[in-house]
């Protein structure tokens, strides 16, 4: 038995089939989302046949799809919620900030809203201007959301299921660029649940720490980095929040060194909490600063230049010459002083 | 209801040339055949004490930000018959969404007055159980809510509950974004869904001239294809039989209705507002000439359908009532600090387990020293 | 322009009946007395060939995208008369407020087609110098330029330019709360500006009937207090003559004027769409057959404002400008890696001069290699 | 002669006096900035004084506002808008990350956006939900913004006066539990330009890195440390963007500790920023991790629970103890180890 060949786009798309048949309370809607199935065509198929009822059209109004979403989810539905592009996400924050994140713990528990408001992100894809932001950050620093992005199709269908059946407010971030990466993928599965990371790579020099879109590229990097003599580890955080302080500072303590890459501008990004996290909890095993390999503090470049804003395999090895490998007795050699 | 509303012409949608009124500035029945039902003496009855005893709710609840009992409180004084007649046009189970200045219309739905004020004392954010009273939390963010109203009437009527919602706004928060959008979504989905403008003719010192060029707000129906009336918002009857043709009209299945309601906020936006600083007492003067309850008491007595003893008992209920909320208010609220980290999730992540732990151990330290 | 628009009335502020249409599907003139003064057969001839250019760049685009010099392209093939309209309907110093799917007016008003097609080549954000052209960089966020728009017609309204501004929108994007209240600010400001809807019919796949349920996008103007009117989209003279008149309208102070033109893109939504998933041959066929510029031809052909030369040399010039359009596009955009860190700020922060060395020595490396 | 008593409040509504005084192009408008003076009397007097052309108000709709303004820079004004409290310029959001912060850019320079968006943000002042939003945040991490936030009266006028001259687009935030803090200040003042921090207080032992609503509390904490024995450095950021490097990873490489306070939530806020800078600056010159003291992460509390959720001199004091200053020999009695 082979298992099929599956594209993130596939394996998203299959898990709201899969959840639109067992829970009659979801629904699907957005711009785009019904005859034509999305502009990325993750919703293909879905209004044929599950019906207008269950996945729908709404008028082009972002604001306006998130909070009928919040009243039909007070109402007893289940929405999932499409934003076609990461920056037109940004019509929504209010309802977002003020009211998505907010409604559960300022009625004290009384009006849960599960509900998923999915948004195609980042870049890579040659697309142009607020085709292609990392809006992570903003969302992670609101409390009362669950930021959730997957890297991988067997991760999308599951975090995607599970992001459903939450009782909370997820905001889902489907990496654009790994729209249509393959990987064999037997689904349903089920992998791990919200808040573990995964450690994608095993290494004892290093750790790269990633999430959504860079979890290929700090895979590239680490095996690129094995002729450069280090034994890189890769951990993709799959959920931003809840985050995984275990996995991640488990990790370092034991190689010791930390990069992490994200494509997002560096500047008060997540990347700077992953930084600001690791060092407080792995400070006495640290033999080099927490870095970052991140994409520029700019707005984010024309298509032609994407390439040189992105985090690349270049990059993160060149980071890794800032590790201070040499100017201290090699790691790997010596007991680590002063372990946490 | 008229006929006029299913009459085909988009000119149907508009709203009458003046404001819907039934009652003159003294009480007098306005002549002419009314174009939307009499409401029934009894509905009146009841929406008479509930002003009565709303007045008188309002004035203590203003009083109580004077003794620090409150930290705040946005008065609805004079829109007595809106507030009122906002939640008697609706049946049990539907769903009303309010403002911060709906706090009068919260006590006239039977919420406790105590569950109503948390959020303006200051110790919750939304004092009452939304999903037990079907009304959702008192919304700051403005006409945000309108579209979460929209949401909820078209989930009603997908599970063909034969519910409908009714949302409040300001005439301020017509120039919001999200007003235009809930008007949109419950137009295009056919959401049973009420559209209360209270337009009290200010947002805080802004004047409506300084809000919108448009005849009315209630002209704004028509760009979305919903059903638009405005009514003198004194004038109880006016407001009743409005809202209770408005609601018919979304729970029999043809879609949103907008209300513009001309009304007057007589006290200052909130207790710590000035509003002498945008507007004349003179203004004010002559909205407190079209007062709702004496209009509508005038009226009342004059059928017959109000006697001195019916005046007297409401006055006693109110006195009962605002008395009630004194010795409430007196009580501290029971405040637990721990509690800021339940709900933020259904279940805490593991990060604020570690911030509430370290919460704890501050306040355990504090209450070792003390 | 009619007497209608000072008459009083709100009515008054309501579109026609029907759109205004000048000339008939085939290109005759419509009985009866115009409502709106005809424009000059020069305009009209200038308009023919504008558009005849115009079409034969839009085409050209599209074929720029097969070849992959363009990234991505959404054309306005079917559009031509709203396209050409609007940029003639201006005067020079006036502000054009364009979407991405403005390039054929962008050509129009005289800009490099090279600094037009920038944004969708993806070699800069915007190719042109919008203070040089008046011409605001194409925008794809939908609505938000349309606030832009009205606070620049007040900035010139201000500075007593006479200047006024267009601003382009689709029926989608009037749902967006930007337009909603772009509307009302320049209504409540009296801003000088032309709000114009290119209703096609579609937002990407999503029909007009989801989009709004409103008698007509132009019935939204009465909610503002703003002149509104129908039109003909492709109908040129409809467009030219109506556009003409708002841009009066709003130059000598009257405020902001709303026109929506029916009109239809005869091309998926972009390159990269599939319209056959959501919409149907016949469909588009009905819409070729109101091509404006056929019926402009006929129409001016008719009256004998236009000779057989004048057709062939309108027809030239667009094969000589798609000619110039191959040529300049095959030669590659210059990019300058390091140019991204210029311009975010005014001067760079000091940060940035971190990153720009940091790439400039990723580069340099690179070089080295190579 | 006395230095007069001036108040924050009174510090910007001087600010804002001179600015339309001396240069026609300022315009001021907002919610309630015309005849009432604003809600907090930041505006009081300037539409009396100047006319409703220069002190204005408008409809209610912070999207509106904000791009109105941007159509008024284009067309040669200097718009100062005012968004009456943190969380009521969400609705604005869209308008402020894709146009504000990228027009300059956009338009390789040739749009500039002179613009300042002032926000009263932040609590402490027993508001209720949504008027106490800490949300530099999502400002600071939108590249193209400058993020200006004064902690005092004559920073308060500077730092506005600098904002409404600055060529690029300012976010202004006033932090309001500070609007009626008093400071001896003669006004018109200048004091340092945007990008560089102020050591309010100097210290050797530890480095307090604060700014906005923060400052006054961390000043208050060094005062209580001095008891305790630690003598604390205390840095006063000025404007988050442009962010002054140089002075806080002196003033750490100094003292060999670090602790930020900030209200703001803490996961990914300005806090993730700064620790993760410091750490990567300062690495071998830290004797224990920077730690942060912020809010916690839930929605700002009712304003009875407030006083417990905010940093305040205790917490700081507590995460003294965390700074290991006894497992470790004392720094000030010798050479740094290995200081970068
Ligand atoms: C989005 C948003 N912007 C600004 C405010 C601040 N604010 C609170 S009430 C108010 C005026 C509202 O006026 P209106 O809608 O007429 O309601 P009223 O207070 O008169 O009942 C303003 C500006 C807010 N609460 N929400
Ligand atoms: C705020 C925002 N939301 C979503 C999109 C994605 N999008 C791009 S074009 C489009 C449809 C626009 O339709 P319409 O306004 O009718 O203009 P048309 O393309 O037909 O000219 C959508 C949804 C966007 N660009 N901006
Ligand atoms: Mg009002
Ligand atoms: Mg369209």
């Amino acid at each position: 038995m082979t298992t099929p060949s599956t594209t993130m786009a596939q394996a998203l798309n299959s898990a709201l089939r899969d959840a639109l048949t067992e829970d009659e309370r979801v629904v699907v809607f957005g711009e785009d989302v019904g005859r034509l199935g999305g502009v990325f065509r993750i919703t293909d198929g879905l209004t044929a046949e599950f019906g207008e009822d269950r996945c729908f059209d709404t008028p082009l109004a972002e604001a306006g799809i998130v909070g009928f979403a919040v009243g039909m989810a007070m109402g007893g539905f289940r929405p999932v919620v499409e934003l076609q592009f990461d920056a037109f996400a940004y019509p929504a924050f209010e309802q977002i900030a003020s009211h998505v994140a907010k409604m559960r713990n300022r009625t004290r528990g009384r009006v849960a809203l599960p509900m998923v408001i999915r948004i195609p992100y980042a870049g890579g894809i040659g697309g142009v201007e607020h085709h292609c932001d990392s809006s992570e950050a903003y969302y992670a620093h609101t409390p009362g959301l669950k930021v959730v992005t997957p890297a991988t199709a067997d991760d999308a269908y599951s975090l995607l299921r599970e992001a459903i059946e939450d009782p909370d407010p997820v905001i889902f971030l489907e990496p654009k660029k790994l729209y249509w990466s393959k990987s064999q993928v037997a689904l349903p599965v089920r992998t791990e649940p919200f808040g573990r990371a995964a450690i994608r790579r095993q290494g004892a020099d290093a750790t790269l720490v990633a999430y959504g879109p860079t979890v290929p590229v700090a895979l590239e990097a680490a095996e690129a980095a094995v002729e450069e003599g280090w034994d890189l580890e890769v951990v993709d955080l799959r959920t931003i929040v809840p985050f995984d302080d275990e996995t991640v500072a488990a990790s370092v303590r034991r190689t010791g060194r930390c990069v992490i890459v994200s494509e997002a501008a560096g500047f008060a990004g997540v990347g700077a909490e992953i930084a600001a996290r690791v060092q407080e909890r792995c400070f006495h095993s640290l033999h080099a600063p927490v870095l970052r390999v991140t994409g520029y503090d700019i707005p984010y470049p024309p298509p032609m230049l994407e390439q040189h804003h992105l985090p690349n395999v270049d990059r993160i090895l060149d980071s890794l010459d800032r590790l201070q490998r040499d100017d201290r007795p090699d790691p790997r050699f010596l007991p680590l002083g002063g372990a946490a | 209801m008229t006929d006029r509303q299913h009459d085909g012409g988009p000119e149907a949608l508009l709203p009458s040339e003046r404001p819907v009124r039934f009652l003159t500035d003294t009480g007098a029945a306005v002549r002419g055949r009314p174009r939307y039902p009499l409401p029934s003496p009894e509905t009146l009855r009841r929406a008479y004490r509930a002003m009565v005893v709303g007045r008188r709710f309002d004035a203590q609840a203003t009083a109580l930000t004077k003794q620090g009992r409150l930290a705040v409180y946005p008065s609805s004084h004079g829109q007595e018959a809106c507030q009122v007649g906002a939640v008697l046009a609706l049946q049990d189970g539907d769903w009303f969404f309010p403002t911060y200045r709906e706090s009068m219309a919260l006590v006239t739905r039977g919420i406790e007055p105590t569950e109503v004020l948390a959020l303006l004392r200051g110790d919750a954010h939304c004092g009452y159980d939304p999903h037990r009273h079907h009304v959702a939390p008192q919304c700051t963010p403005l006409a945000t809510q309108t579209v979460h109203a929209a949401g909820l009437a078209y989930a009603e009527q997908r599970k063909g509950s034969g519910r409908i919602a009714l949302a409040c706004v300001g005439d301020g928060a017509t120039s919001e974004g999200d007003f235009h959008e809930a008007l949109n979504f419950a137009a295009v989905f056919k959401a049973p869904v009420v559209f209360l403008v209270q337009n009290n003719q200010y947002a805080i010192s802004v004047p409506l001239d300084r809000q919108t060029a448009a005849p009315s707000l209630a002209h704004k129906g028509i760009g979305y294809g919903i059903r638009s009336e405005r009514i003198d918002g004194n004038d109880p009857v006016a407001v009743l039989a409005v809202l209770s043709a408005a609601a018919e009209h979304a729970r029999s299945g043809h879609g949103p209705f907008l209300v513009e309601a001309h009304t007057y906020r007589l006290e200052s936006h909130t207790n710590a507002d000035d509003a002498t600083r945008y507007r004349t007492d003179a203004e004010a003067e002559e909205w407190r000439r079209r007062d709702p309850i004496a209009r509508l008491e005038a009226y009342l007595r004059r059928r017959g359908h109000l006697s001195d003893e019916d005046v007297a008992e409401a006055a006693t209920a109110a006195e009962e009532f605002a008395a009630r909320l004194r010795t409430a208010m007196n009580a501290a609220p029971e405040l637990t600090p721990l509690g800021m980290f339940d709900h933020v999730y259904d279940v805490p992540t593991p990060q604020l387990d570690e911030q509430r732990a370290s919460l704890r151990s501050e306040l355990e330290a504090e209450e070792a020293l003390t």
